[in-house]
């Protein structure tokens, strides 16, 4: 393994990525709060898998806490997001009550699916998310379905769909970014190559010189950014999310990141190199941007603690409601199947 | 006296009507805008709603099937047309995957109100790849309704109220019903789905047909009628929610029952409605439920042999015979 | 004494044998190589047989499937494997418009020489769209042969029958069985497909159990046996081609039958067994021909739902006294 | 409609197109003559089809003949095609006899598949022919697939899939040239792109500013010809062979070409322009292809009158033989399912 041309190394973006440089509406201490809790949620959520609290399989995404927040905290409420098995950070960003996920998580009645969809199944309409996904590439048409929809009512939102690395190799995404193109439909593709797919190296499944063209030979606006480097992502989207907003249609997005747990929580993560795994964690988007905001000035060392201080104490506190939630009622085995 | 529609434009004219009513009302498909449809099916619906409503899609099945159910849960009611039902084949990781449990994966919090509209049957020598039809497999997934009509009237009907309806609905048309005529039935007429219909009374045994297989049925009981066995026949219009109790009353009225369908028998949809019959009505029954199917083979095109592909009025009549 | 394996390695011994036997037999699937499967299921066969053989594929179950076939077609013996069942979904237009179809539109002059190996099965907490088994839809396309192993000593004869066979075969594999222990069978023994066995003999009702359901009939047996009711497992290991034989021998001499599967009831597999006995077994009957398969539902992860979704032996044992 | 950067008008290929000059094995006499087979073969079905003899839907491939020759005649014996709906040409490019064809096409037992499959379904495995096939996209992994075990075997075999424009819009294909791709599989993907799917023009429903791009974007060399002329399409096949006889992997050739009939025996085209059909018309190639002959004195107008007369005569036997052949038997409904 180690740097290869698809994917840039120790988490930097390619020369194309745009400046990431602080925006106006940058709120940047809810930028870093966000990660900071997606962060502690994950590292709780693989304490249970462990001790065997989580029923099913359960897919973290600490490491890619700066993808997650970067591009949706540069959306608007109202907006729609499409996210994959990989997608608790998807859904912490964009709105989702922890205590409600983690219990979803766990299979517990006042879970937000009412405990029995769990980690790869979470449906979270009010708030826009059309779910994580446990079918590779299974959310990105609908995605670019709510976007054609959006268009179609002419209420202005647009739509994001987040797939892994994997789904580079999915027919189906080809299939939707040709119509996304055509069409000139609101969404930003969005790709969150952490370089694996389970435990597979991208680079030995997937074809070609660059991860970006796979948007370009559409002729869809391609970028390819660092994907821990929360700004970049931001600044990235924000600019795609204007070109969808005013009728240019899609966008790609190529966010190069890295999943510290591996492929599932338990994977041992054989087939990692111990030289790229330091690089990459060595580019950790929470500490890089706590580095960024103190040497700016925009926090101290000490509020950047308080912060920290309050997640984690919130991330206990929707633990514990969790744990000790009810598992769903029997009776609503066959609830809602049909209308 | 109402004048008389064929199948074909009692579904267009459901679709003129709907999208009417109802601006959320989309259709995709391929060819479907100025080309008016490949069997002509969707003609005036581009030049009357525009390419926004009615939308010409890539060959890209799966996609833009995808696509359809991410518009149903953001709003919208598309109506997606999948050329030939074969192609259906092409769409089920979203059917099954996706659009079948949203509903239940939300816990009743995001719907998919949509119609996947195919066609379907063997008779006009297309051969393997272009003659089948999988209402058994959807009518297998949890979440789906599935809808076969057998006229031109219910096909306007039933096409209404799977597009008001809020889960996915699968359509199946018989193309060889396509030309067919029926009354046509009032513009405000409803029907819910999951409600069958006795279209002959009889004494005798109970024929179980859905789509075309009820033209079958019918031309098999005129010929019994001349021979004194007088059959009833029972169309359930919808295989999901199916109408038990409209069958099972009739079964337990006529001690027999025979159940048909066009598309080939193993494993197919007369075997759960067989089995339910045989199960309910065991203490009813005077002879097996017998079933009659396409033969177990893709579908040839020469005109020796498509014809001895599916159950034709003779075999129906010679298999009743055989239960009497 | 001969030693036991698990059901997991009755498979993969199965695949180092013929394997090494045939050099055509290749296996392509998602991780299958250098990882050994996210089963452990093909552990070993990489570091065997080489890169050339043991085909790591991306994501793309679709094309892969698809070049799966036109390499049988070209004189190699595929295995493919779809990691989940749920993802057969994305494989439907290559096996049933290509697999399925290739010998009899060639009239015979080309072959399909493949298994699509697969997993399914509710239980392990999976959810909606990790633990369906789609073995209903496979056996209702003429062409294909469909294998649903009980435990793995089967498994491993099976899979080496499922090779050598020249059509495509479909392969179960219940993820819950994957540890399950069974005696081995000998290296060369074969068994042709199509061929049941009788598990367990009993007088009273025959339990007609495929795959998991198998353990389920076994544990309900023993207990009804506590109260005097003597059950016969029937186990016909393949759908297709169905050994209906060796089942209406066994209700002709028990006059009751109760058929089970893990997947959702409606329009499944036991549909169309229990019609094919409720028709040829009739006049044998003593009570109705029974059912039970999933609730006709998604499967939830929660804890306290995912036990109540497929028949257990208590509810196999409940619906037996109800029919005594 | 009209000219398009995406499809050259007037039958012109890109200036990417390899030089059309001829090669030393070149039999400019046998390309001729399978040229002139396939337009009256397929004249002769359309008027079979026109006058109700043939089941189901008839595909013609007249205008197509350049690209149907100019690649199947560069192979070997042993290699492997995979065809489509349009498929005929294919077939008797690849050796099928005529009469065997015509009598599968009207469905009699003769037939190269007793006549049960027909047009869009002709498998003819003992000369390398995967099958035309009814479903849009559907060959392309068969010839991947056999590429595949050609490559297993050591034999040296190549595989050629052919597709329509409309093809490019299914996910397959993309998923196969990847997988090509990272194989080096001896695959040759050809799109006979015709400039419409069914009556919807190819560059309302294809996004990008080049169809060879769809190859290029997996790293695969792809090049675009002139699919009137059957010399530069031979000249790309024959290096796209070699290329993969050598272990180099997969090639794409884009094929600018027209189908004169329309979408199936019987469409009445009028969704095409008159002036782009006259255009094309001009470019027929059997009839530029007869002059180049003559130009360069490979042959007088009387020796390909003479073949053409050979030809016609060929044909009319081979639709008798057909027309007086036998239904298929009924016993053999259900023969084959199952071995
Ligand atoms: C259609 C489908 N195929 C296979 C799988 C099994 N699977 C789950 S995650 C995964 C790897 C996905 O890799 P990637 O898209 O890079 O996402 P990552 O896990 O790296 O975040 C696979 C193969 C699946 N869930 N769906
Ligand atoms: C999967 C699938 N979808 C749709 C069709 C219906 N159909 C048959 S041919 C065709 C157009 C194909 O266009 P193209 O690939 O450009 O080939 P051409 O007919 O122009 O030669 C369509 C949509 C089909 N046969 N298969
Ligand atoms: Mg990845
Ligand atoms: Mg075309």
């Amino acid at each position: 393994m180690g740097a290869s041309p698809k994917r840039a190394a120790g988490g930097a973006g390619s020369k194309k990525a745009p400046p990431a440089a602080q925006d106006a509406a940058e709120d940047c201490l809810g930028l870093y709060r966000t990660m900071v809790l997606i962060r502690h949620f994950e590292e709780s959520m693989r304490r249970l898998a462990a001790a065997g609290e989580t029923p099913g399989l359960v897919h973290l995404c600490s490491g890619q806490e700066a993808t997650n927040v970067g591009v949706i905290l540069a959306l608007r409420e109202g907006d729609y997001i499409a996210s994959h098995h990989r997608g608790h950070g998807h859904c912490i960003a964009k709105g989702a009550p922890i205590d409600l996920l983690a219990a979803e998580i766990l299979g517990k009645a006042p879970g937000i699916c009412g405990g029995r969809s769990g980690s790869m199944h979470v449906v979270d309409l009010p708030r826009g998310n059309l779910g994580t996904n446990g079918i590779v590439g299974g959310g990105i048409p609908l995605a670019a379905g709510a976007a054609l929809a959006a268009r179609a009512r002419g209420t202005g939102e647009i739509a994001v769909c987040f797939f892994g690395d994997g789904a580079l190799n999915q027919g189906l995404l080809h299939e939707c970014m040709n119509m996304a193109a055509i069409w000139s439909l609101p969404v930003v593709f969005v790709c969150e190559n952490n370089g694996y797919g389970e435990f597979t190296a991208m680079e030995d499944v997937t074809a070609g010189e660059s991860v970006q063209a796979r948007g370009e030979v559409f002729g869809i606006p391609s970028v390819t950014v660092d994907g821990m480097n929360v700004r970049a992502v931001r600044a990235a989207t924000l600019a795609a999310a204007q070109r969808a907003r005013i009728g240019e249609g899609p966008s790609f997005i190529v966010c190069n990141t890295w999943r510290y747990g591996g492929h599932h929580a338990g994977d041992k993560q054989d087939y990692k190199d111990d030289e790229e795994t330091k690089r990459w964690e060595a580019a950790d988007p929470l500490i890089t941007f706590a580095k960024t905001l103190v040497d700016e000035k925009r926090a101290s060392r000490d509020e950047l603690a308080a912060i920290e201080a309050e997640v984690v104490a919130r991330v206990k506190a929707a633990v514990a409601f969790a744990r000790a939630a009810p598992q769903p009622a029997i009776e609503t085995l066959e609830a809602h199947v049909h209308g | 006296m109402a004048e008389t529609i064929t199948f074909r434009d009692g579904v267009l004219e459901a679709l003129f009507e709907e999208m009417r009513a109802d601006p959320s009302v989309i259709l995709m498909g391929e060819d479907v805008g100025a080309a008016g449809g490949v069997f002509q099916q969707t003609k005036g619906l581009f030049e009357a709603f525009g390419a926004r409503r009615v939308i010409d899609t890539p060959i890209s099945e799966s996609g833009a099937f995808g696509m359809a159910i991410g518009a149903a849960m953001a709003g919208m009611r598309p109506v997606f047309e999948v050329m030939f039902g074969d192609f259906m084949t092409l769409c089920m990781d979203q059917l099954v995957n996706q659009a079948a449990k949203v509903r239940y994966m939300s816990n009743g919090a995001a719907t998919v109100p949509l119609v996947l509209r195919t066609t379907m049957g063997v008779g006009a020598g297309l051969g393997p790849q272009h003659s089948q039809g999988f209402h058994a497999w959807a009518a297998h997934v949890p979440g789906l309704k599935i809808v076969v009509p057998a006229d031109a009237a219910d096909a306007k009907v039933l096409m209404k109220a799977a597009i008001r309806d809020d889960d996915p609905v699968l359509f199946f048309e018989d193309r060889q019903l396509y030309a067919a005529r029926a009354m046509a039935r009032d513009a405000d007429e409803t029907l819910p789905l999951g409600r069958g219909r006795i279209l002959r009374p009889g004494r005798d045994v109970t024929l179980v047909a859905i789509g075309r297989m009820v033209g079958v049925a019918r031309a098999a009981a005129e010929a019994l009628a001349r021979e004194g066995i007088e059959a009833e026949i029972v169309d359930p219009r919808c295989l999901v929610p199916l109408d038990e109790a409209l069958l099972l009353e009739s079964v337990r009225r006529t001690h027999r029952a025979l159940v048909m369908d066009a598309a080939p028998l193993r494993y197919g949809v007369t075997a759960e409605i067989a089995a339910m019959i045989g199960e309910k009505a065991f203490d009813w029954l005077d002879a097996p439920v017998a079933r009659l199917g396409a033969v177990d083979t893709p579908a040839p095109i020469s005109r020796s042999l498509e014809p001895l592909v599916c159950p034709t009025p003779e075999k129906v009549a010679a298999a009743v015979r055989a239960m009497m």
